[in-house]
């Protein structure tokens, strides 16, 4: 086994693993460093459940080798609130039920959070269309649409 | 139909009794509607002489 | 215990939308599920599956496997217990196979080693000998004669003499006289259906952590519908005693129905047992697709006959289902939904249940109905627009309700199907235009919902608030409607309430979370363990009173004489009565162990604009409305939920979704990019209306939620994209390549 | 597995040339890495040639646009020059997959996939595009359809690679447009693909190049069906020609994404979308 030495930033810690040449960051992430908010639905970059940014630009972790990840800024579903302080979107996810069992919710807020920075003003077709790579078998994308359409709102209006 | 029985699993008993080739659909599973009212499992639901009853295959869901 | 007989009880929590408990865990990563536990020591699992569709299996040989640095164990069929009978033999034979492959994806051994990949390299080191037999997986070819036979003798004492072994059981009810009602008819439409079998489609993967000592403890965590039921069917499969395995729910990311079967966890186990450490085992999406429960698929015969004014004068249904390589495909329950909405006097159903080389189906969402109301409702449908009647009006006119015999036997209890026609009669929806090259259809559907084994425990704290233990995994927010319910009862604050999904060794047997039972079952062992505790705390005010029990009541929260002869006390709030509690008598613990009967079955009629492009048969859902009874809602927003996630997936199943074999009896798309559930660019918004007609046998009115949704959907769909496509679809899933087809054909 | 993390092209090479086993260029890895996941092959070498100079770059000189290898397709959307004068090939790499990929997922890579379904590679046989290919002896310069030469094969031989992708410079009155067809809006693999490339003198076509994807083994140039669209002005009939001749060059195969029959038709109801949409383009870049 040729396992290799990583340095890498996480939420803005700066971490380290060793890990196999063949693991993915996605494996990376949960086995190596713990972090299991991102989850693992197919594998091949299909579902979306394994979201993160890598040096601020939204990939599919389980896409990415963990030796890929030397040198860069990887952000996490568990980096989105501050402290106790929850993402205006998270805090709309829970009081919309924009998530039923949740598999899927970690991927979506962090691709969600990803469009809102990049766009703050989307219209309803271009939130869908930025999340069709994030599979949610529960809700039927509605509560889930208008969540982050009602976020981006707000926020619109609060800066 | 004939039968003596006070409860939904007397009426089992005494059905399987009386019609032996009942035997593998009671053993599969099933479950009794009486007057409308599906009894999943309950084998001590009562049953009166007035009551409508039915057999199902016991009810499963997703 | 029936509907409280409190007329227009007026509820302060009950019907309104306060955030889920575990609504915060769930959006920060911190939420626990199958893949996300780790114990110290632990070894990864891995699986080898058969690359062919049905074969024998003359040899394995493990020895270069168990070469490889860092592989712990390895097991096969041999390693399971030999004195398992009836449906966990069944069990068994699909978790780990005996002697013959009877699907592609079928587990033939299984290795445990330090990490996950030294496991997935390890079982490909296995050598194994098949001797490759052949092989069907058409429901309707498995029918025939010179069909390979899958497994001799499997059928039971049901099945009409002549029929192929394949065929293992056999269905039939109705009553009336059918010939007679079809020579009263003034159109009689017959038609042939089919639907593929398509895949619960949960984004969470399988996913256990087992440890079992050769003292036969053990200790499994694992996503689940009900990990009572793994607790007891592991044990079995694994000869240990069912008390001494503890099985803890993780958080499950979707089920559906394909998380009430065991997969893994006996696996898990058994590699624990032999190498004296902990096992996790995790699928990969392609294992979930090749080896777990997809729905039947079907092929069904249906006649109707109609007059001129809309009254349906008979119909008749032959559902032949197959249900992967074992018997259990749900032909009854396909049988009895198919004309459920409809009060008939001549009407009769057939089922049969077909083996076939595919997987062991699962239950999924109202398991059998959905694809029954396809095949009827589209000749409804087709019988509507031949003789030009109003779709709407002919189902009100035909409607069950409460007294009319339903079609597989019973009078009806109180019923909302007619509430739900009218309200979607007068829904703006249905008046709403359509452009040139859409089509509109609507569609009822039936689902029985169940009761079950159900045991919860109601413990309050010193401090006033509650801990509510229910032995039912929350798959879709049940956590919430349950602190709704005890919150009701008490009389405290919805957030004084936390409810925990309990281990198998804290409370009494609860059935797997299915049937649509969750809130209806575990929402009423709640109010009843609640109304246990109020009993109890009105005790301890009677005697700190002295005065009899019988004269203190509860409300607001608060113990209160009866009335002026019962005394004069100052309301006794809850949190006074339990800071006392240790020197009055006790811990205070409400509980309730029992099978609640009187599931109260639903009704939906959904209506849906979808918009055909005539050059390439792609289908575009432009406009959807679930309207559905729930009895009583109790998280409104949770309810909606459930009705646009069955609309959403009847979408999928309509247009989309398919198992796909090849020639060689291999699944062809064992993933998300070809097994095409749908994603948010594919969907309208989903609006619902939510009709109450309280169920009888609920003291809230509860009728269950969560399958009714996903029957419609596939008849409502095929009957918009018929009328959009001006042809007929008579098979799912109308992808664009069939309907295109269907197009040229009518051209 | 070995990994590798090479500093140059000849690097990359040198590497690639002295080793055994299966060898794969690491770029975006949303191919590479499925691969490895769903254990369809997993490389003895794996050279990961996102960090070489110059690859993450896009640039414009006299000779046309030249992109790095290592591109996102992200980052070519986000390229407003380049989207304004390659819509069609900007439009085309923005539809594969979903939004994660597309924040690793690279145009080269998708070519040297070699996959006959591939929504990149019409689109940039339609625009005239060329490749660097760099190996052990030295660079050339390689049409685009000159490098796949069947499913999941390519023409480049042992230790080459592609070091830059290169788009002919734009005059006015030229534009492009890709479309695909699948089943879903989005996610899909192509069931058919087609480009068409347009050059536009007072609304009659002067040149045209039509490419379709997933309807033969490598995706086709249509030299036919674009003769019928030159000298038009894209009315009915010339659409029917090129809708027919669409057609007819197709050599597509029954699987599970769709049918030789539905293949051939809507490859020639694609070409006509496709060809008005470019047409349209070209007259308003006037």
């Amino acid at each position: 086994m040729n396992k290799i030495h990583v340095n890498t930033e996480v939420n803005g810690d700066d971490v380290e693993f060793l890990c196999d040449t063949r693991e993915t960051l996605l494996d990376a992430l949960r086995d190596r460093l713990n972090l299991t908010g991102a989850k693992e639905g197919c594998g091949t970059g299909d579902c979306g459940a394994c979201s993160i940014t890598l040096d601020d630009r939204l990939v599919c972790s389980c896409l990415v080798l963990g030796v890929e990840a030397e040198g860069k800024s990887i952000g996490t579903v568990e980096g989105i609130a501050n402290g106790e302080d929850l993402h205006p979107l998270q805090q709309k996810f829970i009081e919309y039920a924009a998530l039923q069992c949740g598999i899927c919710t970690p991927g979506i807020l962090v691709a969600t959070e990803a469009l809102l920075k990049k766009n703050p003003d989307p219209t309803e077709t271009e939130v869908r269309y930025w999340l069709a790579g994030n599979l949610c078998r529960c809700t039927g994308y509605d509560k889930i649409i208008r969540a982050v359409m009602d976020t981006a709102r707000d926020l619109r209006e609060a800066s | 139909m004939d039968l003596y029985a006070n409860n939904t699993g007397e009426l089992l008993i005494a059905l399987v009794e009386k019609f032996p080739s009942l035997k593998h659909v009671v053993d599969a599973g099933v479950s009794i509607v009486i007057d409308g009212k599906v009894m999943a499992y309950s084998l001590s639901e009562p049953v009166h002489s007035e009551n409508e009853i039915y057999l199902l295959q016991r009810i499963k869901g997703g | 215990m029936a509907l409280d007989n409190q007329k227009n009880r007026e509820f302060k929590v009950v019907g309104t939308r306060p955030d889920r408990p575990d609504g915060l865990d769930k959006v920060t990563g911190r939420a626990k599920f199958g893949a996300d536990a780790y114990a110290t020591g632990m070894l990864h699992a891995a699986i080898l599956r058969s690359p062919h569709a049905h074969a024998k299996i003359l040899s394995i040989n493990t020895q270069k496997a168990e070469a490889l640095k860092g592989v712990k164990a390895v097991v096969t069929r041999k390693d399971f217990s030999t004195s398992v009978t009836g449906e966990n033999w069944n069990v068994l034979e699909n978790v780990m196979a005996g002697d013959t492959a009877l699907y592609d994806g079928h587990a033939i051994a299984a290795i445990a080693a330090t990490s996950s990949l030294i496991a997935r390299d390890a079982i490909k080191l296995i050598e194994i000998t098949y001797d490759i037999i052949p092989h069907v997986t058409d429901v309707d070819k498995a029918m025939e004669n010179g069909a390979p036979i899958i497994r001799a003798n499997a059928g039971d004492g049901s099945v009409p003499k002549g029929m192929h072994p394949n065929v293992v059981r056999y269905h039939e009810s109705g009553h009336g006289d059918l010939e007679a009602g079809f020579s009263s008819a003034d159109l009689v439409i017959e038609d042939t259906f089919k639907t593929e079998a398509t895949h619960q489609g949960y984004i969470e993967p399988h996913a256990c952590l087992a440890q079992l000592g050769g003292d036969g403890k053990g200790e499994l965590w694992c996503c689940t519908q009900g990990h009572f039921q793994v607790q007891k069917v592991c044990a079995a499969l694994l000869d240990i005693e069912t008390s001494a395995l503890r099985v803890t729910a993780s958080e499950i990311g979707g089920g559906f129905g394909g998380k009430t079967a065991i997969f893994i966890e006996p696996v898990a186990l058994a590699l624990s047992r032999k190498t004296n450490r902990p096992v996790k085992l995790v699928m990969s999406r392609s294992e979930v697709f090749r080896a777990t429960g997809p729905t039947s698929s079907t092929s069904m015969d249906i006649k109707i006959g109609m007059k001129k004014d809309g009254t349906i004068t008979a119909g008749s249904g032959i559902f032949r289902l197959q249900g992967g390589a074992f018997p259990g495909a749900p032909m009854e329950f396909t049988a009895m939904c198919a004309f459920a909405p409809y009060n008939l006097q001549n009407v009769q159903q057939i089922g049969y249940d077909v083996l076939n080389n595919r997987p062991k189906q699962a239950a999924y969402r109202a398991p059998g109905s959905p694809m029954a109301a396809f095949a009827v409702e589209s000749v409804i449908d087709e019988l509507c627009n031949q003789l030009k009647l109003d779709p709407i009006e002919v189902r009100l006119k035909n409607a069950s309700k409460e007294g009319t015999k339903a079609s597989f036997g019973p009078k009806w209890d109180k019923i909302g199907l007619v509430e739900c026609l009218e309200s979607a009669k007068n829904h703006p929806h249905y008046s709403s235009p359509l452009l040139e090259g859409q089509g509109r259809g609507i569609s009822s559907g039936f689902w029985f919902n169940h009761g079950g084994e159900t045991a919860v425990s109601l413990a309050l704290s010193e401090d006033g608030t509650a801990a509510l233990s229910v032995g039912t995994p929350d798959i879709g927010g049940s956590r919430a409607s349950m602190c709704q319910f005890a919150a009701e009862e008490l009389g405290i604050p919805y957030e004084k309430i936390r409810t925990t999904i309990a281990d198998t060794a804290t409370l009494g047997y609860n059935e797997v979370s299915h049937g649509s039972r969750v809130t209806y079952a575990t929402g009423l062992a709640t109010i009843k363990a609640a109304r246990d505790a109020v009993k109890k705390l009105c005790a301890r005010a009677a005697n700190k009173w002295e005065i009899d029990e019988d004269a203190v009541i509860w409300e607001d929260g608060c113990a209160k004489p009866s009335g002026p002869n019962a005394g004069s006390f100052e309301p006794m709030p809850l949190a006074e009565i339990t800071k006392k509690m240790g020197k009055t008598g006790g811990p205070i613990v409400g509980h309730f162990e029992a099978t609640p009967e009187g599931a109260g079955v639903s009704f939906a009629t959904h209506i849906v604009d979808a918009e055909v492009d005539q050059e390439t048969g792609k289908t575009k859902i432009i406009k959807y409305t679930v309207i559905q009874d729930a009895g009583k809602a109790i998280h409104p927003s949770y309810v909606e939920g459930q009705y646009q996630g069955g609309a959403a997936q009847g979408i999928g199943w309509a247009l989309n979704e398919e198992y796909i074999y090849g020639d060689d009896g291999r699944l062809q798309n064992s993933g998300f990019l070809d097994y095409r559930i749908p994603v948010a660019s594919d969907l309208p918004m989903i609006d619902t209306v939510i009709v109450e007609v309280p169920n009888p046998g609920h003291p809230y009115g509860v009728r269950g939620v969560g399958e009714t949704s996903i029957c419609p959907p596939l008849a409502a769909i095929a009957n918009a994209v018929s009328n959009a496509a001006g042809v007929r679809l008579k098979e799912l899933p109308m992808s664009p390549v069939r309907i295109l087809e269907a197009l040229e054909n009518k051209a | 597995m070995e990994y590798h993390k090479p500093g140059s092209f000849e690097e990359a090479t040198t590497i690639a040339n002295n080793n055994n086993g299966i060898i794969r260029f690491l770029a975006g890895g949303t191919d590479v890495l499925v691969q490895l996941r769903s254990d369809i092959l997993t490389p003895d070498v794996l050279i990961d040639i996102k960090h070489i100079e110059g690859v993450k770059d896009i640039s414009y000189d006299d000779d046309g646009w030249h992109i790095g290898i290592a591109v996102s397709g992200a980052e070519m959307s986000e390229h407003e020059q380049l989207a304004k004068e390659w819509p069609g090939v900007v439009e085309a790499m923005d539809l594969i997959g979903s939004t994660q990929v597309q924040g690793r997922a690279t145009l080269v890579g998708n070519l040297c996939n070699g996959s006959p379904a591939a929504d990149g590679v019409p689109s940039l046989i339609s625009a005239r595009a060329q490749v660097t290919v760099t190996g052990p002896n030295g660079t050339r310069m390689v049409n685009v359809e000159d490098i796949p030469i069947g499913p999941g094969k390519t023409s480049l031989s042992k230790g080459e690679l592609v070091s830059a992708l290169h788009l002919p410079k734009r005059t006015k009155n030229q534009a492009d447009a890709y479309l695909r067809f699948i089943p879903r809006t989005e996610m899909d693999i192509a069931v058919v693909g087609c480009a068409v490339n347009l050059e536009i003198e007072n609304d009659l076509i002067i040149n045209a190049r039509v490419s379709l994807g997933a309807v033969a083994p490598t995706a086709l140039l249509l030299e036919t069906a674009a003769k019928k669209i030159i000298g038009s002005k894209l009315d009915d009939r010339a659409l029917n020609q090129l809708s027919q001749e669409a057609s007819k060059a197709c050599k597509p195969i029954d699987d599970k994404r769709g049918t030789i029959r539905f293949r051939t038709h809507v490859a020639g109801v694609l070409a006509k979308r496709t060809a008005k949409i470019a047409y349209d383009r070209a007259r308003a870049e006037r």
